[in-house]
């Protein structure tokens, strides 16, 4: 069977087309599904594309940021406005990629990819979703933990609160190659600082476990505490707890556990 | 950045060329960065259909049922080709030079060796069709145990790998399990040597991954010719091997290539055009076959895995007296060429390096899984890393400068090799004394003045006497000397073997199939 | 301190052509009738530059500017044999090939010159600019283009020849391994020096130094590009590639190029190249084959650098960040070695 | 089977096609518009050699929906040359014998060029960010970061 193309001008038709139809995906950047259709996955055979000026939208006006699931990685590294979002862009493949990836896609990336979305938990963001039957906001938390069965809804936007300060986000890829490889690992990190005390500290990490998860026993030792060096310590030896990783091509499971305190550590620290 | 040294060797070289030494632009360049150089996909022609294969799912099966009915009848198929539609289902690539037995089907029939082994080839209209019938190709497999360690491969009982070479090793003059090389008596030297270090290594499997992939188009041509564009590393090669297999005439194929991105070894081994070739003459249309990029990583060739276990004995004063060495090619599930770079190792042992006593022992080991192919440096890169890692540990042990250990221990002209030939034109020695200039790395000054032209031969010309191993057959091979080679250094008689040993047995009168001898008639392939 | 340099060296020889010889090339060289000429081979170009090395033996040989010969290379109608491009064959063995047939036509060319000139051939020279001219006297000269015109429409000569080169075939004593594996050997040797992170395991390349002898560069770009790209190809060996990274285990074998490691332009470190030649007997102009060993060098010199930095000897390829981790808290932390 | 028409303009020309539902765009430039530069490396954009621009912005056209182009412009390196005189860039890889096999040369070309025609001074880290996403299996990268460099500052030779 062919592969048939929808074009919709509104999500409203787009999503109702990807709910009725099992062996449909909704095109993004490309990046997931035309490299699928190039592999010959032939579960594909209906690609739905919408045109609505929503989904590429960018609201970085504000302390709420809103970005439409189509802006591209090279559209956030343009907005000065997102400047504490440029370096978990940047570390989203080549140059090309950039321009076509999208925010919405890299939710469903697999390892090694999905690296942005590891900012996005950090960040404590919010998933606008709709389905056959209507729109819904989720967590990331909540999205990512049923990442397998939202194939069938249509992402719209991704918003989250703006940090605080510059140094209240803060992120990282380990790669073996440079400057664009697949993660190793990936950390984000955001520290909310009230007074001299950390507030509500969210630890993000990629590649330690099947999707993007939080560093939940890493956040707690940091939860009330100033960012010193014996803070710093706890939390890099607590980073590992919880974490599942797995082996792959880019490094086993052990190396990542291994590490995973490590690179905190040098990310907490602000070293190289 | 690059400095030509032309104060080294200057005597003997004539360096009033006009052409030769100069940096002139190559002559495709403009046809690279203009886009215009013609790779083999480059060719486009009319009614093109493509073709795609169906895969083994496993490492090591029986085929019970092949079930092709429904794919013949899915929308876009022209053919679907099975192990029987292929004239000659069974090939090994250095059969051309008569070196080997014919173990590798195109299409597996009876049986999988490695996961991704073709079994079926699908000819469709276009490459997603030719997908959407692959899924409909119903195979019933018997899964067998499987063997990936090549040591494992060679312990009694592992499952045989390939029935050819039923014990799991490439079968050298038609006897041994392994390439042997005797130069001395090593295990003498190693018991009077003052350390002796004993070492593995293990070398990975390497992807070539060439930024174009293996694929070739083929066409019928006027006047009942095939037209083939092909991605090969060597054309006539692949010519031989496609009028093998398609049993025909090699004057059907007029090929065309040349223009190649990337093989690095990786194209030599003829994957694509035979069933390319054979799907144009079933359907009478041009056809396409070309690997995707996970294909090529997974179930294009790499470059064998080689395990290797190095023996040295090295006297205080940096001597290395001793080398014994035992590796091990993983071949994968098929000879392809590993057979060939086992004896270049044992060519190559000890390395670089004067060493009285060596003893070598080199094996080409099947496993389960994606036959080994040539790469760059073949049969050699992982033997030196080997050597040169235990060169460095030898020096660490005696307490010696790394540069100044191999210089000391450096081939010289007119020293005697171990696989019995004179040293010449030698020029380690010089290699290191620059780099270390370069390196800004600090040499004695006895060091610096050593060279490749003196103080070789002599005493280092000679044969140490080899003692016989009571196993192995005595009868010596003829051996053809070339015009480059002269005869070794008188010997002193070796030992005889002990009387107690067991009669050798009989050795083949003349090299056949199988045995090492490389036909320098290639096209007149022996059938 | 959790980052340590280390430098370490190997050095090697590598023979040329393939093992035991017996393989043939051929070459035809042939001038169109205004005395440019076309070389004709099934030898192929992977970008190692055989159209390129083979154009400037072939110019050399017959006293032409590299500008009159051009290189067609794998077409089975029209190129004679060859065994392939592999085992570092194509500039020794064709080489040879193209020189023989170069020197047949040069032959001809000389003769039909003579006959105009009326001298005889063997006073005949090249200026390498597309002249023939007597010996000691310049004016007395004709160029190559006149002699081709003379020699299709005159004197009824073809400007061609014909060329093979085989080294001849050797067996191997099974006992033993008595052979002749190669006629020529090239050699190297190269100092690595490498950064190595003992809380990571990871390796970053510092730089490279390097001398190479291949006989004759004979063109010294193409040889920079193969010694730069195959050290490159060699640091790619040592540290990152694998298409099964739990080798003898066949899993996670990589299906793209974000999962098969090779070192990216944010990885290269400076190389500084010595050339060396000295002229093999049978090479080309002395030339040997930079093409393969070029890597060679580069594995064991990283490993041996490892060592040195933080006193760890990883014997499996390729080094990866976990081997060097965990055998750098095998030992209990890094032991760097002296300096040097 | 259903075929969409499609119209572009390509290196500056209108073209127009019809493409089957699904086409990447790699394959309709090679093998509907007859447009060879582009090269097919891997499908996955994990290499680089089918590298375009859109609307003059880096793409990978294997994973472009040919329909997705419809009323946009798209440059390969067939359209970069003025006339017949070669890019600066196409100079400069040439003078730094920035390429060997050439098959990842075209991809290389148009992601420098990307770089150059928004920043025509860039860095030696600008270069290698711009091309970290094609891959070369020859050269080991130096020559091309060189080429780069000096068709930034003025197509001079190396230095």
């Amino acid at each position: 069977m062919p592969v048939t193309v929808k074009t919709f001008t509104n999500t409203h038709d787009a999503a109702a087309a990807l709910s009725s139809d099992r062996s449909a995906r909704y095109l993004g950047g490309g990046t997931l599904v035309m490299r699928a259709l190039n592999e010959g996955d032939i579960s594909i055979s209906t690609v739905v594309r919408a045109s609505d000026h929503a989904m590429t939208r960018i609201d970085a006006s504000g302390s709420r940021i809103t970005l439409g699931a189509g802006v591209t990685f090279a559209r956030i590294l343009a907005e000065r406005d997102l400047g504490f979002l440029h370096a978990p862009a940047r570390s989203i493949g080549g140059p090309a990629v950039r321009n076509m990836g999208t925010v919405g896609g890299n939710l469903f990336a697999p390892v090694p990819y999905g690296d942005f979305t590891v900012a996005m938990l950090a960040l404590d963001a919010v998933v606008s979703v709709q389905g056959g039957l209507g729109g819904r906001e989720i967590s990331i938390d909540e999205f990512l933990q049923t990442r397998d069965r939202q194939t069938g809804v249509l992402v719209l936007a991704i918003s989250f609160a703006r940090p605080g300060s510059t140094d209240a986000f803060r992120y990282r890829k380990i790669a073996r190659i440079k400057p664009k490889g697949g993660a190793v690992i990936t950390l984000a990190a955001h520290l909310p600082v009230n007074g001299s005390r950390i507030v509500g500290a969210r630890i993000a990490l990629g590649s330690m476990a099947p999707t993007p998860i939080r560093a939940r026993a890493a956040e707690r030792t940091l939860e009330g505490r100033a960012l010193d060096a014996s803070t710093i310590s706890a939390a890099a030896a607590a980073a590992v707890e919880g974490t599942t990783p797995g082996d792959n091509a880019l490094a086993s499971a052990w190396y990542r556990r291994e590490i995973v305190g490590v690179h905190l550590r040098r990310l907490l620290s602000g070293q190289e | 950045m690059l400095e030509l040294r032309k104060d080294l060797f200057a005597d003997e070289r004539d360096d009033n060329l006009k052409e030769i030494g100069k940096g002139t632009q190559r002559q495709d360049m403009l046809g690279h960065v203009t886009g215009t150089s013609p790779y083999f996909d480059d060719h486009k022609l009319q009614g093109m259909l493509h073709l795609k294969v169906v895969r083994s799912a496993h490492s090591h099966a029986r085929l019970r049922r092949i079930d092709t009915s429904e794919a013949e009848r899915s929308q876009g198929v022209r053919r679907v080709i099975r192990a029987s539609d292929v004239p000659r289902n069974l090939n090994t690539l250095l059969s051309l030079i008569n070196f080997g037995k014919d173990d590798e089907p195109s299409l597996a029939v009876d049986k999988v060796r490695y996961k991704g082994e073709p079994i079926v080839a699908i000819v469709a209209d276009s490459p997603r069709e030719a997908y959407e019938a692959i899924a409909k190709v119903k195979i019933d497999y018997e899964v067998l145990p499987a063997v990936f360690d090549v040591e494992d491969a060679l312990k009694p009982g592992a499952p045989v790998v390939n029935e050819v070479y039923p014990k799991n090793t490439f079968t050298y003059h038609e006897t041994y399990d392994r390439q042997q090389l005797r130069f001395g008596d090593a295990d003498r030297a190693l018991a009077t040597a003052d350390h002796v270090l004993e070492q593995r290594y293990q070398m990975s499997p390497i992807e070539h991954a060439p930024t174009e992939t293996n694929g070739s188009i083929a066409a019928p041509d006027t006047n009942g010719r095939y037209i083939v564009y092909t991605s090969t590393q060597a054309l006539f090669f692949s010519v031989d091997t496609c009028a093998k297999i398609l049993d025909v005439p090699s004057n059907t194929f007029h090929f065309i290539g040349g223009t190649v991105g990337g093989g690095f070894g990786g194209k030599v081994d003829t994957l694509t055009e035979p069933l390319c070739i054979l799907g144009a003459m079933l359907t009478g249309r041009p056809v396409r076959y070309v690997f995707g990029r996970e294909e090529e990583m997974q179930y294009g060739p790499p470059r064998g895995a080689e395990r290797i276990y190095i023996k040295d004995g090295v006297m205080r004063d940096g001597r290395v007296v001793a080398r014994k060495v035992r590796a091990y090619f993983d071949s994968g599930a098929y000879t392809r060429l590993s057979s060939y770079a086992a004896v270049k190792c044992a060519a190559h042992l000890p390395g670089p390096y004067t060493i009285p006593n060596v003893h070598g022992d080199v094996y080409c080991v099947f496993t389960n899984r994606t036959p080994a192919t040539a790469m760059r440096g073949f049969g050699v890169t992982a033997m030196d890393f080997a050597i040169e890692c235990q060169m460095d540990k030898l020096a660490h042990l005696v307490g010696m400068d790394p540069m100044e250990f191999r210089i000391l221990n450096a081939y010289r002209d007119g020293d005697m090799k171990a696989h019995r030939r004179e040293a010449k034109n030698t020029a380690l020695i010089e290699c290191v004394q620059v780099a270390a200039e370069k390196a800004k790395w600090p040499l004695r000054e006895d060091f610096k003045r050593m060279s490749s032209r003196k103080d070789g031969g002599g005493a280092r010309a000679a044969v140490t006497p080899t003692p016989r191993e009571t196993h192995a057959p005595i009868a010596a091979a003829t051996q053809q000397r070339t015009t480059y080679d002269r005869a070794p250094a008188a010997t002193r008689e070796p030992p005889p073997p002990p009387p107690s040993s067991p009669p050798p047995p009989p050795r083949p009168s003349a090299p056949s199939h199988g045995a090492t001898r490389f036909s320098s008639v290639f096209g007149t392939r022996r059938r | 301190m959790t980052r340590h340099r280390g430098r370490g060296i190997a050095s090697v020889n590598y023979p040329i052509g393939m093992n035991l010889g017996g393989d043939p090339s051929q070459a035809l060289v042939h001038s169109n009738p205004s005395g440019k000429f076309t070389v004709a081979l099934s030898s192929i170009d992977l970008g190692q530059g055989m159209k390129s090395v083979t154009r400037q033996i072939c110019a050399e040989t017959l006293g032409v500017p590299v500008e009159d010969v051009y290189v067609d290379t794998a077409d089975s109608d029209t190129g004679p044999h060859c065994m392939g491009s592999f085992a570092s064959r194509g500039t020794h063995r064709v080489g040879n090939a193209v020189m023989a047939a170069a020197r047949e036509a040069r032959g001809v060319m000389m003769e039909a010159a003579a006959e105009e000139l009326e001298v005889n051939a063997a006073d005949l020279e090249t200026d390498g600019r597309g002249n023939i001219h007597v010996k000691g006297a310049p004016h007395r000269s004709i160029s190559t283009k006149d002699v081709a015109i003379a020699a299709q429409f005159k004197q009824g000569k073809t400007i061609s020849g014909r060329g093979i080169f085989l080294v001849p075939l050797s067996d191997v004593d099974p006992e033993t391994g008595e052979m002749s594996p190669a006629t020529c050997y090239a050699h190297a040797c190269l100092v690595a020096e490498v950064e190595v992170d003992d809380e990571t395991g990871e390796v970053d390349m510092v730089r490279m130094d390097s001398a190479y002898e291949l006989g004759r560069a004979l063109n010294p770009r193409l040889v920079e590009q193969q010694l730069v790209g195959g050290a490159w190809m060699g640091v790619s060996h040592a540290l990152y590639e694998t298409p099964e990274p739990y080798y003898p285990e066949p899993v996670h074998g990589p299906r793209d190029f974000v999962e098969y490691l090779m070192p990216g332009p944010g990885d290269i470190c400076p190389h500084d190249i010595a050339v060396l030649e000295r002229p093999a007997p049978d090479g080309p102009f002395g030339a040997k084959g930079p093409g393969e060993m070029c890597a060679n060098p580069v594995l064991p010199a990283v490993a041996n650098a490892i060592f040195n930095a933080v006193g760890v000897r990883i014997d499996d390829l390729p080094i990866t960040p976990e081997k060097v981790l965990r055998a750098i808290q095998a030992q209990g932390g890094a032991r760097p070695q002296p300096r040097r | 089977m259903a075929k969409t028409a499609l119209q572009f303009q390509h290196n500056g020309r209108d073209v127009a096609i019809f493409v089957d539902g699904g086409t990447n765009l790699l394959v309709a430039l090679r093998e509907l518009i007859g447009d060879m530069t582009p090269k097919f490396g891997c499908g996955q954009g994990g290499c680089g050699t089918c590298s375009v621009l859109i609307d003059g912005e880096l793409h990978l056209s294997c994973l472009t929906l040919a329909e997705t182009v419809a009323g946009r412009s798209v440059e390969t390196l067939d359209g970069i040359k003025d006339g017949p005189n070669l890019h600066p860039l196409q100079r400069a890889f040439a003078d730094n014998f920035a390429a060997q096999c050439g098959y990842c040369t075209p991809g290389m070309l148009m992601a420098a060029k990307a770089l150059l025609d928004r920043n025509p001074q860039p860095s030696r880290a600008e270069v290698i960010e711009a091309i970290s996403g094609n891959i070369c299996r020859c050269t080991g990268y130096e020559p091309i970061i060189n080429a780069v460099l000096a068709a930034a500052s003025g197509g001079r030779a190396r230095a």
